[in-house]
């Protein structure tokens, strides 16, 4: 087994298309057996008894917008605590206290978007 | 030096895949097709850098893109047109000068990179665990600086969109 | 030789997984059922809905068993045995789990049902609670181990796990794993009361097969995440090591899948309110009181 | 031979898989499992697993006789079962649009293993053949139909333009049972106000088939023409002048134009360009529609910039309503950027003031958790509900005339199969009526005592099915197996498990996480017309067994709760299941009502039953012993009328808890 970094990777890239080449064998099984018929009805999406033929492809009123935005801030701020959480123990004290400075910044505008009501179903 | 002709193959390959997928984001009449093409532009983006032996990088590239992307997919769908693309209807606009900024962009970055003097090439690459120390280092070092003003931007662009998005509630409103 | 080996016993956990899922919801052990339904869905056809987005439709499935996979991958059952060492092996989990998401997206985005794309929405906002509880205890799981790889973070347990070390963080980090394989109580996506199997309705045959195995998957690698980050891997008087890596992991899936069902399904605009309104706060507090445990004391 | 078997030789691995399939059976249980449990089938111990959709399913158990309607919506059900497909239909004499039943049996738990152990061997040898045939059915056919992408509601038999905005419309599917194409759809604009028409329901415009002599512009009337084309002062569609359908999308202009102050329209000014809303470069002298995405050409004024100074309302509107060019020219953006603000303008706004799409979504006759039969059709605006439609697929009343009353008791009774010792009770006691003949005290306890006991099974299937709905496997699995014990037991047997069936209780109303989910949700409001248990949790005294003598010996007072929402609702139900049992257990004797023979009798006689659902009641007409007329108003009928405004904007979730809370029984409803 390769251990150098690359040798990581290929083995992940290998792992990747190993597992699509398998699903790929299972459907040339399963198409093998037996093919799909077409028939009336069959192919509307199933809703419990009815036909809903209409697309439903809309635009989606999703309510948890408010959640969302705050999400992609506090996400870019996962980016900088990683190479933070690795060096901490030796950096000691300046890191506790400059991380400290970088969450409590970013706790204000979680605060702030709690307070302005974007943490709620809008 | 087999290794670095696979390296520069698989350079190679996800560098076209990345831009063959950035050009089915506005070939594509479907938006969430064409924010998952940006997602997974941005994850061959992801594998370049694995590539390019930078893990840390890479991974974050991977990760953090696929999420964004998501949520980028959901804000498409919400609010632009016929998201499905059943219509396929032609949603370019500003051909002309969409085309020369796009020439413009091209020869910059081409430019930059040509030009530009990028130093030697570095003989030894610290391993991935040791980049990730020296970044982490380098945060709370040299860049702290940096670091806290992300913090104020990340910080503005939160009460930014808060601002914008969230209608302001009746006064007394629940929490 | 030994990647084949250590694939082969993924698959057997994966199996014994759907077993006590069985269990778990028809309330009957048998060895035998998964495979039968699993040899069943190959026998039935595999439908397609009239006006699908087809690229979707035929990706998701896929790109969930990949996702499931290579977060296996970097999860160490021994000290030499794991598929993958990366030097950022959390992160690269964290990164293949990100993909579950974008998977049922296109999974719910795809046959153009109304259930599926409403199951496929609701689970963004689902990953919108979680997503934060997964990555701050990962977080303060690399601060103790001053490392992101898997077997690194696994060694630094040796003196104590971080089940004791950081109990705060290994409850929300199950609380999270959990609502990311959508396990009930958070089944939101393919909740059967309220969306009569939403993203997974539209499957069917062996497509169906593959999603089924896709989750399995998925809940091993979560298993061995919570085994890894906080049981202590490997560690464990007596037994080998892969011994100890194997019974934790079936012992938290066991957990993970029972306890689930005694409680009614969450409701989402409860479980965002949740996650960022109690969860981030006890987040960063885990965070904050792992780095002062881990100044004072040096273990 | 089955007939939803899948073609293919019967060679060694597809008789493996066929031998898989038939021991891993996957039922989708047609009208309901809560009807297949109230026939006292216990599906579990038969080793049958419930599929929540028909796409997970290779079963369709048919349970009992099915309405027209209902077997409609099997035969969709069953069509988009994938192959090899079975049917094992229990108790049923028709199946009609369904193919033959591949095993059949009577609707008992002996007849359901037998039929089983058939279909089993049915599924093994016949899941593959030879030679295979389409399943088809009238229910199934559909029309080709053409719509436009941005107004959905403009549906047209032959490809064209669409009359709003000149579109080319797409070719879409719809089901040959839903209303044809040309009438506008009643429902939309019935309770849309028509100035604010949605989108998606809006405009009820459609373009008219047959060719009237002239045509004319919606705005410019004086502009007549003998054959379609566009106006050539505005570009609009050209309508047909005499035509008067409903939604004459001229009319609707109209009232659209008023909108915008008419005098204020500049009538003088000649444009001379026209150019297409989404794709300015297309720029023509005369109207006509784009040749990129067909829309018609809107006029371009040659001077942009001092003409939107002093004409800008009339400008706007003129745009406004021209269909869905843009707005003044902003720099940077061309004119006649089709904005969506300009896209949503008659939209209605959601309650955080966006304006989105709704889509149809049906929760239909056969959604797991909801009772079976009752044809529920949400109109969504994201996860949250819009507009509710409800309507029994289980419904009518029974032809009664000329029934002996032995006939007439065990017809009404099988009529609604959730509560049929009840409303067995209900004819005895309105014949018995009618003949003024009183039963003796102790067959009249033991009836009542009867009655309890189904109120107690009817509660417990309650509970499986919300149990089911809400995601508590365990408690889905407990509840039905005691409905299912208790159901037909004798009064001692019921005593010996009464402990067992408290502590179930008890258990349920201490599910962790309970209040959580239900607390608050399906609250229905003051003076409401509400009955039977969810009247009793809001508080009020109403139950028909209060002024009953039988219940009075039986030392009977009516149980009420407070809060009136689900949670109030589950607890009321587990009270009366307590209660229940107090009553059997002080009754000592049980006895399903058999009607006494009353002879050739003519008169009218009514009765009053609680029923497990609310107070039912029933007025029969006999004439020389037969029975005329029989009218039975259901207990579920006021609620089916509540539902609407009760779960308005709810999220789904929310929404159907609500429903499910309710206890409707669509059977016997007024269709």
């Amino acid at each position: 087994m390769e251990n150098s970094a690359l040798g990581q990777y290929a083995i992940l890239l290998g792992l990747t298309l190993g597992t699509v080449g398998f699903v790929l064998c299972l459907y040339a099984v399963a198409r093998a057996i037996a093919r799909t018929r077409a028939e009336p009805g069959k192919d509307v999406p199933a809703t419990a008894g009815s036909l809903a033929r209409d697309p439903v492809w809309v635009r989606y009123h999703a309510r948890y917008y408010g959640y969302a935005l705050l999400f992609l801030s506090f996400d870019m701020e996962m980016a900088f605590m990683y190479p933070w959480s690795v060096v901490y123990r030796k950096e000691g004290l300046v890191a506790l206290l400059d991380m400290g400075v970088f969450l409590a910044i970013l706790f204000l505008g979680l605060l702030y978007g709690w307070s302005q009501g974007a943490l709620r179903r809008q | 030096m087999t290794g670095s002709v696979w390296e520069l193959f698989f350079l190679v390959f996800f560098g076209l895949a990345a831009i063959w997928f950035g050009i089915v984001v506005f070939r594509t009449h479907s938006m969430v097709r064409s924010a998952l093409a940006l997602l997974f532009s941005q994850t061959a983006i992801g594998a370049m850098f694995m590539v390019m032996q930078a893990e840390f990088l890479g991974v974050l590239q991977i990760m953090m893109m696929a999420t964004e992307m998501s949520v980028m997919a959901l804000f498409m769908v919400m609010f632009m047109m016929d998201p499905g693309g059943m219509g396929a209807m032609e949603m370019s606009h500003q051909k002309r000068l969409s085309l020369r900024a796009g020439g413009v962009g091209l020869l910059a970055a081409l430019a930059v990179s040509w030009l530009a003097d990028w130093g030697p090439a570095a003989a030894s690459i610290p391993d991935a665990s040791r980049q990730v120390e020296l970044l982490g280092i380098e945060l709370l070092g040299r860049s702290m600086f940096i670091f806290e003003s992300a913090g104020l931007t990340i910080l503005t662009s939160m009460i930014a969109a808060t601002m914008v998005a969230i209608a302001p509630r009746k006064p007394g409103g629940g929490t | 030789m030994s990647i084949a080996i250590l694939l082969l016993t993924l698959t057997l956990g994966a199996y014994f997984i759907a077993v006590i899922e069985g269990w778990a919801v028809h309330g009957r052990f048998s060895l035998t059922r998964p495979a039968l339904s699993a040899v069943a869905l190959f026998g039935r056809e595999s439908l397609l809905a009239r006006t699908p987005d087809r690229l979707f439709f035929e990706a998701a499935p896929v790109l969930l068993l990949v996702a499931g996979l290579l977060a296996v991958a970097v999860i160490p059952l021994a000290p030499g045995l794991i598929i993958a060492d990366l030097a950022t092996g959390a992160l690269f989990l964290n990164a293949a789990l990100a993909y579950v998401l974008v998977a049922l997206i296109m999974a719910g985005w795809g046959p153009n049902g109304g259930y599926a794309m409403i199951g496929g929405w609701r689970f963004l906002g689902q990953f919108i609670a979680y997503a934060m509880l997964i990555v701050m205890p990962i977080t303060a799981v690399a601060m103790r181990a001053e490392s992101l790889s898997t077997t690194m973070i696994v060694t630094s347990q040796a003196d104590l796990w971080n089940v004791f070390y950081q109990p705060l963080g290994f409850v929300l980090f199950v609380l999270a794993a959990m609502g990311l394989a959508w396990l009930p109580p958070l089944d939101l996506p393919n909740a059967p009361g309220d969306l009569a199997g939403g993203v997974e309705a539209e499957y069917t045959g062996v497509r169906l097969a593959v999603l089924r195995l896709a989750r399995m998957v998925i809940i091993l690698a979560l298993a061995g995440a919570i085994v890894t980050f906080y049981l202590g891997g490997w560690l464990g008087p007596w037994l080998p090591g892969w011994a100890w890596s194997v019974i934790k992991m079936l012992v938290v899936t066991t957990v993970m899948l029972t306890t689930g069902r005694l409680v009614p399904r969450v409701r989402e605009a409860d479980l965002l309110a949740a996650g960022w309104k109690l969860g981030i706060p006890l987040a960063l507090a885990n965070i904050f009181l792992v780095g002062v445990i881990a100044l004072v004391v040096d273990i | 031979m089955m007939h939803g078997a899948r073609t293919g030789m019967r060679t060694g691995l597809r008789r493996l898989i066929a031998g898989a399939m038939a021991r891993d059976l996957c039922a989708f249980v047609v009208p309901g499992s809560d009807v297949a449990r109230a026939r006292g089938l216990d599906l579990a111990r038969a080793g049958l697993h419930l599929a929540a959709t028909p796409r997970h399913a290779n079963v369709l158990l048919v349970v009992g006789t099915l309405p027209p309607d209902l077997r409609d919506a099997a035969t969709v059900a069953y069509a988009q079962m994938p192959r090899p497909r079975a049917i094992l239909a229990l108790g049923a004499d028709t199946l009609a649009p369904l193919p033959a039943a591949d095993a059949t049996g009577p609707l008992t738990q002996v007849g359901l293993v037998a039929a089983l152990a058939d279909l089993r061997r049915v599924v093994a040898n016949g899941a593959f053949a030879a030679k295979v045939t389409d399943f088809d059915a009238p229910a199934l056919q559909t029309r080709i139909e053409y719509t436009c992408p941005m107004h959905p509601e403009v549906i047209s038999d032959e490809p064209g333009n669409c009359p709003i905005c000149g579109m080319t419309l797409m070719p879409k599917e719809a089901s040959a049972s839903s209303p044809a194409a040309h009438q506008p759809k009643q429902s939309a604009p019935a309770h849309q106000p028509p100035a604010v028409a949605h989108a998606a329901h809006g405009h009820s415009t459609h373009t008219a088939a047959e060719t009237p002599a002239q045509y004319t512009c919606p705005m410019h009337l004086e502009v007549i023409s003998d054959e379609p084309g566009n106006c050539p002062k505005c570009g609009m569609f050209l309508v047909p002048v005499d035509a008067k359908p409903v939604g004459h999308s001229g009319h609707d202009h109209h009232d659209h134009h008023d909108h915008h102050d008419h005098s204020k329209h500049v009538a003088t000014e000649t444009p001379t360009q026209y150019t297409c809303p989404m794709h300015p470069e297309v720029i023509s002298d005369e109207p006509g529609s784009c040749p990129k995405c067909g829309m018609f050409l809107v006029p371009v004024e040659a001077k942009p910039e001092d003409h939107s100074g002093h004409d800008h309302d009339g400008h706007a509107g003129h745009e406004g309503h021209a269909g869905h060019s843009g707005g003044p020219a902003i720099d940077g953006i061309e004119p006649h950027f089709m904005s969506m603000v300009n896209l949503t303008r008659d939209m209605p706004a959601s309650a955080d003031g966006l304006k989105m799409e709704w889509i149809e979504v049906p929760f239909g006759p056969f959604f797991p958790g909801l009772p079976g039969g009752l044809g529920l059709t949400l109109t969504l605006d994201g996860d949250a509900i819009a507009e509710t439609r409800v309507q029994s697929l289980v419904g009518g009343s029974i032809a009664a005339d000329g029934l002996t009353p032995a006939e007439f008791v065990e017809r009404f009774a099988d009529q609604s199969p959730l509560c049929r010792v009840a409303n067995r009770q209900l004819a005895c006691l309105a014949l018995e009526n009618a003949a003024s003949v009183a039963p003796d005290a102790r067959t009249a306890t033991a009836r009542a005592a009867a009655v309890e006991r189904e109120r107690i099974a009817s509660h417990l299937g309650w509970l499986a099915s919300f149990a089911a709905q809400t995601g508590l496997v365990w408690m889905e699995r407990r509840a039905a197996a005691k409905q299912l014990s208790i159901q037909a037991a004798p009064v001692d047997q019921i005593a010996a498990n009464a402990a067992s069936l408290r502590a179930f209780l008890h258990r349920v109303r201490k599910t962790p996480l309970l209040r959580a989910k239900l607390a608050g949700n399906g609250r229905i409001g003051e003076g409401k017309p509400v009955v039977g248990p969810v009247a009793r949790a809001q508080g009020v005294q109403s139950d028909a067994r209060a002024g009953d003598w039988v219940y009075d010996a039986l030392g009977f007072q009516v149980v009420t709760g407070t809060g009136g929402d689900a949670l109030a609702r589950l607890h009321q139900r587990c009270d009366e299941i307590n209660q229940s049992l107090e009553l059997i257990a002080r009754a000592k004797e049980l006895s399903v009502p058999e009607p006494q023979n009353i002879g050739t009798v003519t008169g009218q006689g009514q009765a009053t039953v609680e029923t497990p659902r609310g107070a039912a009641h029933l007025v029969v007409e006999l004439l020389g012993g037969k029975l005329v007329t029989a009218t039975y108003r259901p207990p579920s009928a006021a609620h089916i009328d509540l539902l609407a405004d009760l779960i308005q904007a709810q999220e789904i979730a929310d929404a159907l808890v609500a429903v499910g809370s309710l206890d409707l029984s669509p059977w016997g409803l007024p269709a």
